[in-house]
């Protein structure tokens, strides 16, 4: 199984590829999509590593699109 | 109610509050200050609002909102005060929220005086608001149709969800004369569907703007004020008529003016002149229709306004040219007599003047 | 009775628009078609006040005076302006105590009252006005002095018993002066 | 699975027309948040002034005004006092509060007027393409001060806040930014307790926030934000002014 | 200068400065804004004056005690913003002191959007500020013309003590277009008789205001105003006529509007079908002249604005009843293209509409 | 013999307007000295507001223009604008400038513009009869507020100087009184000041003057001067809130 | 000779009978005419006893409608 | 030459005004009449932008295109939006890189060029303009390269010399996509 605590989900069309997740996510798993342009014009948001992502939701505070969503994978029970 | 004795001004406050008026802002002018004073007293007795604004710019906003918020709101200016209205009656005017707007005229341009005078014909007809945009406006003549046509316009501005203008001057406002001022029943009026009041999570969201970035929105937006509009000037042009029949000149005149122009029609009348008197009440829409009824004995028409003949354009349109229209006005606060007039209308009927 | 049109003026303050106003209260209480119109405004303080007021069995078309029945001045500058508007036989009420001058009109009823004298003898200058309405009263038949005093509570708001007292043996000072 | 965050019920889906990294999108779902948290938004009837947030109408999910140029203060106070009972905010740019619409939000405060007012300070108009302010940093280069403002001609930026707090009307007086996550977290805490004034009754409440105007600045977004920490914050501190109860 | 390409906001302040503007005062908003930057760069480089009001209302009171002290000053908003500033200019042509104004519109009432419009021809030439007064108002249609007349304005509004108002909309403001802007020789002014500029010691001290308690007064200062409004309505009538000899029909259009009626002129030339144009280019004075050259051969006017038809007033009136006056507009932000214009002309002349 | 007192050459011969009593007419006098004693008069033009003082261009000797109401400051600017090198002064009303005018009050002030404003509050307007103006105290009947200012309603008076002192701008900003011959011999000190302050070109001076009306107070004017010592200092308190070259 | 020390002269046409200077005045000397009524209708001020007068100018520092002038009568020289 | 109509449209942000404004200057600077007519406002920030450009040898009516020449679009809103003003045999430039649909018109001369790709490719986004604008002139005579190239500095008033050079990159590639 994947070591994934969290689930950090981008919406690539309303993302305006404003960089300011980017810039404020301390394990600095956010890149901007250079690839691609989404319909608005913008290089979307992704994260390049999921499992280094600590949940801190820095990335979600700062968006000034509302484009991200946080979820926290639940721990298995360990008994 | 039995007649009393009031001023104008409180006349039509007093007519407001009994016509289910609750929401009043206002800024002090003379000579409209009394009104506002007679809210300040009396609305709260009632349970309504008074509000001193700190501005007639702040006071037409105010208005705005209370009539989103589906409030019976008035406010009250003359003049200068009017002219700093323009730019907020144009939003309401737009957003199709409906109030009660009433303007005591007095003399101008600038500060001008406090003196009665008509030469807001302009700005009350017109607008000084940006955009394709009326109002209805009543000008009434004495107190008791003042208050009558106040009492009417709360009901109008709901029902073409308007902004009604009573358009009066200091001769209104200040001279007492008996009105008897109705209790209008004003039940409670049915849940304005467009009103903000908030979801309280029964219904979506309301949003009341002018705002249409988009072109083709925007001139949807005005065709639909168009079509009321239409329908408001079919059902609303108001005169009164007076002596119209063998006239040889006919004196088209309005609110305070009117009753002096009476007088001169009288003065007249003992000499053997015969003048019929076209009298708008309503000025927006300008009742074309009287003009219809001019006799073919008219040789012409005579206007008479308490300014530099600002209603002469109506009156000139509404005439097709089919007569000559003469202008008479004095300004400024001066008031003619009515042997000024009739002396006016006999030059013209001399050919003196054309 | 012909149709009254009485045109009041004098120093702001001296109670002109009140003089007017309980002519038309009076007039209304007898049934009477009435019209009050002021001047107003800033001029009411340091300039000159004045009132219209036209009393008729017909109804009225204008509340503006244009040849009154009667004038009542109560200071020198009132007199110059609105000596003009009296028709030929009408009637000039003058307070003497201010106005000196003689009236320049001889084609109309002339009456000197020293109505602020009689104020200051009764103890209140602002009581002038009800000595030159006593006056007024007792020359012509405009209104009864009974209406007047039935008219008082309106006129003056917020009065005092003692105020209206005065007001009373001012106005029974004026009749007083003609009788 | 836990949701840590998702988009607030307070906002609509209506895509906003705002700049890449333009603040103003923090500081509107802020204000979305709180009142959702608060449980407010079905009672709250907001007022969208003319700026970039022009069309907030669009993006508050509950009853909204459009107000005109800076008269938001005199309109929420016309729907206040007929709906004493709901929560009323405006929503303005400094341009509209700071410039055009001083006299009203300064009288809605004499008044204690029991509205909240969202004061968006970005030190420009971003709307019409970037002009000078009265909150325009001295020096700060604009399309009206091409070579930064001066106080000679144009004085000194003015501190709403601090002019505010003056008045015994205003009850709660703050000013945060939203540069950063913590300072996100704190704007949140003060619109809390704005809206908490007015649910009060206590008086006027505003939080004046400084926002960023990367398109205007000539900025990237990321700068931008660092422009508000460097430049912004220092003259603009982030402070309590007034809280009720507390004195003076 | 030799002709450059330049954007029609740009081209006015710099025409306006060419003209020795020296006092700016203003407020951002589009479509004007351009202009206001343009003054905010410039005017200092030639010891000018510029100064970012606080608001439109302040803008206008900046002007006048700016034209009060003597100097060459003008402001420039668009619609909403000119609204708010009715107050002020009534003051201003009340005190006779000279300024010139630049109104470039946008769709309304209300925000309405940042788009050409022409619904301010009202607030424009009936204004909206209270009294009997007018402006000079300009209505050019390309930015050359636009240039010419700003430059122009100075000097009549020092000549008439008037408020000239230049009356553009946001497609003249934003689009660019190559202009020749020409260097006016404006020769120190000779010293302004009526202005403050402080005793010195050397004169009685001058005072400039609009109050006149006294009826008296305020009626000879209105006449005072009439009698110079009189002049200029004789000599500032100004139009343009296009192909009028046999023509079917005239339209009557103005400003950016009428570029687009040209075109559809020659598009129905092409088809055979002859219509004249009388352009406006002051709206007051409205060039009545114009109409007495209608050729016998019109069977009607076809007035086309970016409005709901409020020129038509001025139309009717003009046209004295003679001619059936029809009207054609879009409005908040939409523009005809050429083919409507034509095809409403061919219906006209079917008969279809009348 | 010697001359100890008597009319200013400021003034001009016309005679007021002003109700018996009314302290307007100290304050205009005071004006007319101390630019009369600084040998200005000359080089001054003065911008007079609406309100009771709305006839004071016939009064002062000097240039004077009659600006719209509330808009002194912006016609001010104009005029220093175009004239810098002349001493300008605005002579304003409450209602005036701490009502309808605020905005440009303030943002003279924001502008450091080289004004002189003499901003007489007698809590009341005057000119129109005796309505509540922003300065009205608490309590204090008037024709829009018969049982008294309500702060619920009206909120609380508003002190114009103590909000104009936040400001930058604002280099000189002092609140005086002419109820008694020693309140009047520092006012008058105040007046002075503040042009000198214009003078030397170091920003925008106010002067804020309690005054009576004793009309519209319905005192005699003897009992008016002595509401303004109980009733208007206690709130207004007499001070100077800014002197250039002094520490904030 | 008399003992008058300053000469204090109203202007009973602008007097406007407000009492301000007679409630200011330290000797209490300033009085209403309440016998007379100027051309403006009202009861101008005057002293009473002009021998009193300190010269202290409280009269004219409060009078709104400058209506006082104040002479000091110099001394006679001594020698 | 005949009278060239031409719409550009695409994002705010894409360099659409300036594009014009290019052909503008440069059509000024061969003699002929022009004019130059932008959207503006809010709408260039999130949603689109476009300009009319009208190059004539004849005095020029109205600014307002209603049956363009020419049509540019960079993106997909644009190219619904303006398609439809394209005249019977017009030519329509369409930035195939953000716009992947076809054009619904089958009566024009269509074109498909890769401008976004071309200036990310050439490592910046904002020259995607150039590249079309090369792409256009390469098509037609409407303007000279030349002429274009002299009008840089006007069009571009705060450009530095490396950015220039890039332009000129861009729109060299443009033309040689073409030829
Ligand atoms: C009466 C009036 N004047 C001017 C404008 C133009 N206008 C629109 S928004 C705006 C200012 C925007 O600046 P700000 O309030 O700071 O908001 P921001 O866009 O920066 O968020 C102006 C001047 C207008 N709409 N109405
Ligand atoms: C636009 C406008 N609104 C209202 C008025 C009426 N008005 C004249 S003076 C005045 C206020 C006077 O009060 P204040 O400024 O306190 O002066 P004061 O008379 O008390 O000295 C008002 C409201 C006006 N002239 N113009
Ligand atoms: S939650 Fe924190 S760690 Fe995870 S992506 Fe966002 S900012 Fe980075
Ligand atoms: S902050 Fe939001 S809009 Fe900006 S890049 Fe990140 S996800 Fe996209
Ligand atoms: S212009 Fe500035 S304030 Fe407006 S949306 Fe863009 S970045 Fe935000
Ligand atoms: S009303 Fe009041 S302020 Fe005005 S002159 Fe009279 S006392 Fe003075
Ligand atoms: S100068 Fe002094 S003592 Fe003399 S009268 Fe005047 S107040 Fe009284
Ligand atoms: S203070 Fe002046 S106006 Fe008043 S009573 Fe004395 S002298 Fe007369
Ligand atoms: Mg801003
Ligand atoms: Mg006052």
């Amino acid at each position: 199984m994947s070591d994934i605590k969290f689930l950090v989900a981008f919406d690539r069309e309303t993302c305006k590829g404003c960089g300011l997740c980017q810039s404020v996510c301390p394990e600095n798993i956010i890149l901007m999509d250079q690839e691609h342009v989404n319909g608005r014009g913008y290089h979307p948001a992704y994260i390049q590593d999921m499992e280094q992502c600590i949940g801190c939701q820095r990335c979600a505070l700062i968006c000034p699109d509302v484009v991200i969503r946080i979820e926290k994978i639940d721990a298995k029970e360990e008994s | 109610m039995a007649k009393v004795l009031m001023k104008g001004n409180e006349a039509i406050a007093l007519a407001a509050i009994k016509a289910g008026c609750r929401y009043y802002f206002g800024y002090p002018i003379t000579p409209q200050t009394e009104l506002l004073e007679y809210m300040a007293s009396e609305l709260p007795k009632v349970g309504g609002v008074f509000v001193q604004a700190e501005s007639e710019v702040a006071a037409i906003n105010m208005v705005y909102g209370a009539a989103a918020a589906g409030g019976r709101v008035m406010t009250t200016t003359s003049s200068p005060g009017y002219a700093l209205m323009q730019e907020g009656i144009s939003y309401i005017a737009a957003a199709e929220t409906p109030c009660v707007i009433v303007n005591i005229s007095r003399g101008g341009p600038g500060l001008g005086n406090i003196q009665p005078a008509q030469s807001d014909y302009f700005q009350n007809t017109r607008g000084g608001g940006s955009g394709d945009y009326r109002l209805l406006i009543f000008a009434p003549a004495s107190l008791q149709e003042t208050v009558d046509l106040v009492q009417e316009s709360f009901t109008l501005a709901q029902k073409y969800r308007m902004v009604v203008l009573i358009s009066a001057d200091g001769m209104l406002g200040q001279m007492m004369e008996p009105v008897d001022i109705k209790e209008v029943d004003s039940p409670e009026d049915e849940e304005k569907q467009w009103a903000l009041t908030a979801t309280e999570g029964k219904r979506p969201p309301r949003a009341i703007y002018s705002l249409y970035l988009d072109p083709v929105e925007l001139e949807k937006a005005n065709e639909r004020l168009q079509a009321n509009y239409e329908k408001v000037s079919k059902l609303e042009e108001r005169y009164e008529l007076l002596q119209m029949d063998d006239a040889q000149l006919v004196i088209v005149t309005y609110g305070s003016v009117s009753r002096i122009v009476k007088s001169a029609i009288s003065l007249l009348a003992g000499e053997g002149i015969k003048v019929g008197l076209i009298r708008p009440i309503s000025l927006w829409p300008f009742p074309k229709k009287a003009f219809e009824q001019i006799p073919d004995s008219a040789k012409g028409l005579l206007t008479v306004e308490l300014s530099r003949g600002q209603m002469v354009d109506d009156v000139r349109i509404a005439a097709k040219g089919a007569l000559p229209v003469h202008f008479y006005g004095r300004c400024g606060g001066m008031i003619p007599s009515p042997r000024e007039i009739a002396d006016e209308v006999k030059r013209i009927l001399r050919g003196d003047k054309s | 009775m012909k149709t009254e049109k009485i045109i009041c003026a004098g120093f702001g303050g001296q109670g002109i628009l009140s003089m007017g106003q309980l002519l038309a209260y009076a007039g209304m209480d007898e049934g009477k078609h009435v019209t009050w119109l002021p001047s107003y405004g800033p001029e009411m303080r340091g300039g000159t006040a004045n009132c219209h007021v036209i009393l008729s069995q017909e109804p009225i078309d204008s509340p503006i005076i244009s040849q009154a029945t009667t004038v009542v001045v109560m200071n020198l500058p009132s007199l110059r302006k609105f000596e003009p508007y009296l028709e030929s036989g009408g009637l000039l009420l003058i307070n003497s105590t201010l106005v000196k001058e003689e009236s320049g009109r001889v084609d109309v009823r002339t009456l000197r009252v020293p109505a602020t004298q009689c104020a200051i003898d009764l103890g209140r200058d602002e009581v002038a006005n009800m000595v030159m309405l006593g006056a007024l009263l007792a020359l012509t038949d405009v209104v009864e002095p009974d209406s007047v005093i039935r008219s008082f509570d309106k006129a003056f708001e917020h009065t005092t018993p003692e105020l209206s007292e005065l007001d009373v043996q001012a106005m029974k000072l004026g009749e007083s002066l003609i009788k | 699975m836990t949701v840590l965050f998702e988009k607030t019920s307070g906002l609509t889906d209506e895509p906003t027309i705002y700049c890449p990294g333009c603040s103003h999108g923090i500081i509107q779902r802020l204000v979305a948040e709180v009142l959702d948290e608060l449980g407010l938004m079905d009672s709250t009837i907001g007022v969208a002034a003319v700026g970039c947030s022009v069309l907030s109408y669009n993006y508050f999910n509950c009853d909204m005004l459009g107000a005109a140029h800076g008269r938001a203060p005199a309109s929420a106070t016309g729907i206040k006092r007929v709906h004493p009972g709901k929560m009323v905010f405006t929503y303005q740019g400094d341009g509209d509060l700071a410039s055009i619409g001083t006299a009203e939000i300064i009288h809605a405060a004499v008044r204690g007027e029991k509205i909240t007012a969202i004061f968006v300070n970005n030190a420009i108009y971003g709307m019409t393409g970037g002009q000078m302010a009265p909150t325009t940093l001295l020096g700060q280069k604009t399309s009206t001060s091409p070579d930064g403002r001066k106080a000679e001609s144009a004085g000194m930026p003015i501190r709403m806040c601090e002019m505010l707090a003056t008045l015994e009307g205003a009850a709660f007086v703050e000013r945060v930014a939203v540069n950063t996550p913590a300072h996100i977290r704190s704007a949140k805490q003060a619109i809390r307790q704005a809206f908490k004034t007015q649910q009060a009754g206590q008086g006027f409440s505003i939080v004046e926030v400084l926002s960023s105007c990367p398109t205007n600045w000539k900025l990237t977004p990321v700068a931008a934000m660092q422009w508000v920490e460097d430049q912004m914050i220092p003259y603009y501190p982030l402070k309590n002014f007034r809280t009720p109860g507390e004195a003076r």
